[in-house]
């Protein structure tokens, strides 16, 4: 222990002080908050008590000092976590837990096995390590490519302006705004990625005079194009109903453009022209109002009126005559509000598409969920996984040997929120493949395993269900007895058995937490591809109070069926030698029922195909979220209990 | 003189809160930690997210701070142990504790990320309704006291304190300081599981240890406030005044924390109805069986 | 010996004018509303000095500020109400694009 | 009375220079918020003239008022963040002309009136509030009625106005149009 080798931190912090300095890194040390990717949920189903090995569970990477990767993380995830480390502030450490740092980071400070006494060792090491290096005289920069960006400038009002340099728009003679090139598809999204590409605003407009020049001199030359524009001779000086030259991709595609007046909307012609009640000029407007609702560039949208496209649309009709107003900068609300989507109250309202995950608190880990938002109501979403294990495998042999057993544990290993039900599905499909009869002493042993998981998966969704809620006793209860269930044999499940009974009685006893669940991700009653708890709790309700009944519900049932069964063994394949031959097996896992089929060509798998309940109920997502208050839709999706690992791609 | 000894025993109690919190937390009770955890937030680095409205981002957790000493100066420990006995010292605390809303809508606003700005407005909308079930239990009390200068309300509770005269507007003015104090169940804008920390997720290193010293402190001004309107300040047997005030202070604060620890959070939607259908009539109600009790009873 | 209350007047005096400046200026409905409550807060700082200062007996002075501190609350309800109303009907609190509230 | 004057002064300066940023600066919620720490420091003003009870009353009333400002600022603002620099101000010359005429009135109306000799005593604030009070419930309770009458109907009216009306006759005209 006391010979470790020097460890250089290459989150360390540039050196300033060098008297505080000593003391100050004694307190760093002393006060080690873990970022836990993809989530605490993982570290607790590899029995990782992160609490106990001197860590504290950091919610946001603006709070935490270390990055603990625990396990193996798939190749997306890796962008998302150099970005949650970038977001750490220094100093900062990595600690990888039985696994490869993602090579996206720079490779880790300190590694360790998947074992509660090595990831308390590391963590003493680590705290050794920040007592005399969190300060250093040249810190190493952390440079990911994900990091990188070109930023391009776009004229909030008008879309389609792009350009490389700062400066006006020519088309109104706005300020142009920063942001990140393709940005609107933001990739490798961390919770906090919305400061990655958004706009720069934090300097004042003050200078509306030289604005108020270049604006005038846009002014002059439209008046020089509108004269070309029959049918728009108002004597306005708005620069919006030249869109229609500037933007020739626009025109031609709208062919249910009709013509309406602002005043009195029952009057609709195909043809520009005059309100025949009050002489105004029509506007244009799409037939279909808010068919195509363009909001892909969303990602902060305090801000972002102008991104909408409103290129098309004309104002028409109001004399400006009288209004000295000096600039033509004046932008008519009209033409900027009309396209925006309705919210429920019937008002337009800016959309602003945020990022959930793939590492957020209420979430499990790796599932990013893509909400937009009006105000705080979410108005769609969709949610994928960047962890999923993939569903087909055709020619597994050809890219590296797959013999049974590396197939066992390569499965079991994509799935650390329940590995011992896919070892027990690839088990019984290999074993079937292999024309084994079922086993029956062993059966007792396999179901034994089988209910222990699915009690302690259960309890980790109660934790996850504290974490989202904020409820910090269930969280605490639902882990600590995780940890226990999780290896434990028929006599200390028996001997735990009052606490996880008296769990539900609490939970009924405890205010508040009905109203919070009741009728919250009440599923669409045409719901197809329902498994497991889901399905089950369909018919008492179908929401997330339902859910939580029939999680609880199934935990007592397990204990009972554990006490009447045999102890609890990891299931083990049988012999199967070099045989050939194609196999299916089902097993109910906690998450429901998953499929495997699987095709074996002398002891080696040659393809499978995987089918889960997660890859099913993930697709319930938008339906689930639509029109929901943020805090009930993150719930609703929380309550499905998504494990992204399942979801098969 | 009065004005360090009432910052000692504020920054004391706070110091004593985040103990606790941290035991909550980590289930070790370490005196030490809170002092550790202030010179870690020191260390590290505080950045600046890209594009923040600087002024703002900068102003608020100071301005919650201030706000919260503020609140605590016109609140007496003991007798002559306050730092400013206003004429008009309870309508004080409501103009303080309504600054408290401006920093929080300045550091949501002010960092310029999604999250932080729903946690922003969520408040607005939180304490709109909530202000008013500070505003008028406080109106009932001072009815009782008539006046408005704390020590006479302090005063007036010699004999029978408010908890017991005004049973119901204690209970709607611990809620709703619990609602302004923004903990658990009431975290809305900074819920952790909906938005990821809210208004707080930007902060790090010294500006986060303002912060957070800033909210422990803005729990005990409300708990010191609710000890004053309710639980008869510094009136108590045996022990010196100051210590009593300490006492009932520390009490309500903790009670505070560990309500939030066996509750979930309060759904958006029924906060505001409970506050608006139930709450504000019943604050009414409070003040007009006040209003006839001081007719009734001599 | 004038001088305080002279202060307070100018103050109040240049309150209003920004208040009137605002108010005739901005072309949003909230902005215009901003400006009212400038006007009315310059009108309570005299208010408040000429009860200082010349009548301190008098308290239907204060009253007074009570009154116009219940008009700017008055203010604000209303005008929200309008605005939202309007965004409503229109999509915009814009004073350019109210054509239809002229006479 | 000279310290009076200064704190007054300050404090009024203070106010006009923050109700200069609210006309000056794009960002709304800045805005805002300047036209809050303006009226705060007219609740400031309050205290410095020995009027606490308004004073504090301005201080408190404000916050929540303003911040429900910022808030229908950035809902109903084209641009709440103050990114595009767009000008949303029209007849800026005539404002400007009006709003320096009406502050040179007042000005000179308040430099030229002989105000008479000033009081320099007035009641401490616990007096103060109990003699408002009894104003307030006394001779000026019509006044006070009223005003809360008034509040009340605002209120409700406000609410109506802003509650989506169900306009069944616009959709039977749009029917029959078609």
């Amino acid at each position: 222990m006391s010979s470790d080798p020097a460890i250089n931190l290459t989150g360390a912090r540039q050196k300033r002080y060098s008297v505080l300095q000593k003391l100050v890194s004694r307190a760093l040390a002393r006060n080690l908050s873990c970022l836990i990717v993809p989530g605490p949920e993982v570290a607790l189903a590899h029995g990782l008590d992160v609490t106990a090995a001197g860590l504290r569970i950091a919610t946001t990477p603006r709070d935490a000092s270390v990055l603990l990767i625990v396990g193996d993380l798939p190749g997306k995830m890796g962008d998302a976590v150099a970005v949650l480390y970038a977001q750490m502030p220094r100093p900062r450490a990595i600690l990888m837990v039985g696994g490869q740092t993602p090579s996206t980071l720079s490779g880790d400070d300190i590694s360790s096995d998947l074992s509660q006494e090595d990831l308390t060792e590391a963590v003493g090491q680590l705290k050794r390590a920040l007592a005399d290096g969190a300060f250093t005289d040249s810190p190493e920069d952390f440079d990911a490519s994900v990091m990188h960006a070109r930023i391009e400038y776009v004229c909030p009002m008008h879309p389609e302006v792009v350009e490389d340099e700062p400066g006006s728009c020519p088309k109104c003679g706005m300020d142009l705004v920063a942001r990140e090139a393709g940005e609107s598809t933001p990739e490798g999204g961390s919770d906090h990625e919305h400061h990655e590409d958004h706009e720069h605003h934090g300097h004042e407009h003050e200078h509306c005079h030289d604005q108020e020049h270049q604006s005038h001199h846009e002014h002059q030359s439209h008046h020089g194009h509108h004269e070309h524009h029959d049918g728009h001779d108002q004597d306005h000086g708005h620069d919006h109903d030249h869109n229609n030259e500037h933007q020739p991709e626009h025109a031609p595609e709208n062919a249910g453009t009709e013509y309406t007046c602002p005043m009195h909307p029952e009057i609709v012609r195909d043809e520009p022209g005059s309100c025949p009640k009050c002489g105004m000029d029509l506007v244009v407007r799409e037939s279909d109002d808010h068919s195509e609702h363009e909001h892909s560039g969303h990602d902060h949208g305090e801000h972002d009126h102008g991104e909408h496209d409103h290129g098309e649309h004309d104002h028409g009709g109001h004399d400006h005559e009288g209004h000295d107003h000096g600039s033509s900068g004046f932008m008519s609300m009209i033409e900027v509000t009309k396209d925006l989507p309705r919210s429920a109250d019937g008002l337009q309202m800016d959309w602003l598409e945020v990022p959930f995950g793939p590492v957020f608190p209420g979430l499990p880990g790796g599932l990013k969920l893509t909400l937009t938002l009006d105000g705080d109501g979410v108005t769609e979403g969709q949610a994928i996984s960047l962890v999923g294990v993939t569903s087909k495998g055709d020619n597994v042999e050809e890219s590296e040997e797959m013999d049974a057993e590396t197939f066992i544990a390569y499965l079991s290993a994509a799935i650390p929120l329940a590995p011992v039900s896919y070892r027990l599905l690839a088990c019984l499909a290999i074993e079937q493949a292999a024309g084994l009869e079922d086993d029956s002493a062993n059966a007792g042993a396999r179901t034994g395993a089988l209910e222990r998981e699915r009690i302690a998966s259960h309890l980790g969704w109660l934790a996850q269900l504290g974490r989202q809620l904020g409820f910090a006793w269930l969280t605490q209860r639902a882990s600590t007895l995780q940890l226990q269930v999780r290896e434990a044999n028929r006599d200390s499940l028996a001997a735990l058995e009052p606490a996880l009974r008296t769990l539900g009685t609490r939970l009924e006893r405890t205010p508040l937490l009905k109203s919070r669940l009741m009728g919250v991700g009440i599923l669409p009653t045409e719901s197809s591809g329902l498994r497991g708890p889901v399905a089950s709790a369909a018919n008492e309700g179908g929401d997330a109070w339902a859910r939580l009944w029939q999680r609880l519900a199934e935990i007592s049932a397990s204990l009972d069926l554990i006490k009447s069964g045999a102890e609890p063994e990891l299931p083990v394949l049988r012999d199967v030698g070099d045989v050939s031959g194609t196999g299916e097996a089902t097993v109910d896992t906690p998450r429901g029922e998953a499929r495997l089929s699987l095709k074996l060509e002398r002891g080696h798998v040659k393809s499978y195909e995987l089918d889960t309940a997660c890859s099913h109920h993930i697709g319930l997502v938008p339906k689930l979220v639509e029109g929901q208050e943020l805090g009930d839709a993150l719930l609703a999706v929380g309550s499905l209990d998504l494990s992204p690992w399942e979801v098969t791609s | 003189m009065t004005v360090a000894i009432v910052l000692l025993a504020l920054l004391g109690s706070a110091w004593l809160l985040a103990v606790i919190e941290g035991w909550m937390a980590t289930g070790r009770l370490s005196p030490a930690a809170p002092l550790f955890n202030g010179l870690a937030h020191l260390g590290r680095e505080s950045i600046v997210p890209r594009s923040p409205d600087r002024v703002f981002f900068e102003a608020a957790p100071v301005l919650l701070l201030v706000v919260a000493v503020l609140g605590m100066a016109v609140l007496p420990l003991a007798p002559d142990l306050i730092i400013a006995d206003l004429g008009t010292g309870a309508l004080f605390i409501n103009a303080a504790l309504a600054y408290v809303l401006v920093a929080v809508i300045m550091a949501g606003w002010g960092p310029d990320g999604a999250y932080a700005m729903i946690g922003g407005w969520r408040f607005l909308g939180q304490l709109i309704a909530y202000s008013m079930l500070i505003v008028m239990p406080i109106t009932a009390v001072a009815m009782r006291a008539e006046s408005l200068v704390n020590t006479a309300i302090v005063g007036s509770q010699s004999s029978l304190w408010n908890i017991v005269y005004q049973p119901l507007g204690f209970v709607l003015f611990f809620i709703a300081a619990m609602a302004l104090a923004f903990r658990a169940p009431f975290d809305l804008p900074t819920a952790e599981g909906e938005l990821g920390g809210g208004v707080d997720a930007e902060y790090t290193g010294v500006r986060l240890a303002v912060l957070r010293l800033a909210r422990l402190t803005l729990v005990v001004t409300l708990a010191s406030a609710t000890t004053v309107f309710y639980l008869g300040g510094w009136h108590g047997p045996l022990l010196p005044p100051w210590a009593w005030s300490l006492i009932k202070t520390l009490a309500v604060a903790v009670s505070m924390l560990l309500v939030g620890r066996y509750l979930p959070r309060i759904r958006e939607a029924d906060l505001m109805r409970w506050c608006w259908i139930m709450g504000i009539p019943l604050a009414l109600v409070n003040i007009i069986i006040v209003g006839l009790l001081i007719l009734v009873v001599p | 010996m004038t001088a305080v209350l002279i202060v307070a007047l100018l103050i109040g005096a240049i309150l209003f004018g920004i208040g009137i400046y605002g108010a005739l200026s901005q072309t949003n409905l909230v902005m215009i509303m901003m400006g009212v409550e400038l006007m009315l807060a310059g009108a309570m700082v005299n208010l408040v000095a000429f009860w200082r200062f010349l009548h301190p007996e008098a308290y239907s002075g204060q009253m007074f500020v009570l009154v116009v501190m219940t008009v700017m609350a008055l203010e604000m309800a209303v005008g929200f109400g309008i605005a939202i109303a309007r965004f409503r009907a229109k999509g915009s609190v814009e004073m350019e694009e109210a054509e239809d509230l002229k006479g | 009375m000279y310290a009076q004057a200064f704190f007054v002064a300050v404090f009024g300066l203070a106010a006009i220079g923050f109700g200069l940023v609210v006309f000056r600066t794009s960002s709304m919620v800045r805005s805002a918020l300047a036209l809050l720490f303006s009226q705060t420091a007219v609740g400031c003003m309050f205290l410095a003239m020995q009027t606490e009870f308004l004073g504090v009353l301005q201080i408190m009333m404000m916050a929540t008022e303003m911040s429900i400002m910022a808030i229908f600022m950035v809902m109903f603002m084209m641009d709440p963040g103050g990114l595009g620099g767009m000008d949303m101000s029209h007849q800026k010359r005539f404002s400007i002309g009006a709003g320096v005429s009406a502050a040179v009135v007042a000005i000179a109306i308040a430099l030229l009136s002989d105000w008479g000799p000033l009081a320099d005593q007035v009641p401490d604030a616990e007096a103060q509030t109990r003699a408002l009070g009894m104003e307030l419930l006394g001779r000026s309770m019509m006044i006070f009625e009223t005003a809360g009458i008034t509040i009340l109907t605002a209120m409700i009216a406000a609410t109506a106005v802003a509650i989506p009306v169900q306009n069944l006759a616009s959709k039977n005209d749009k029917e029959s149009s078609e």
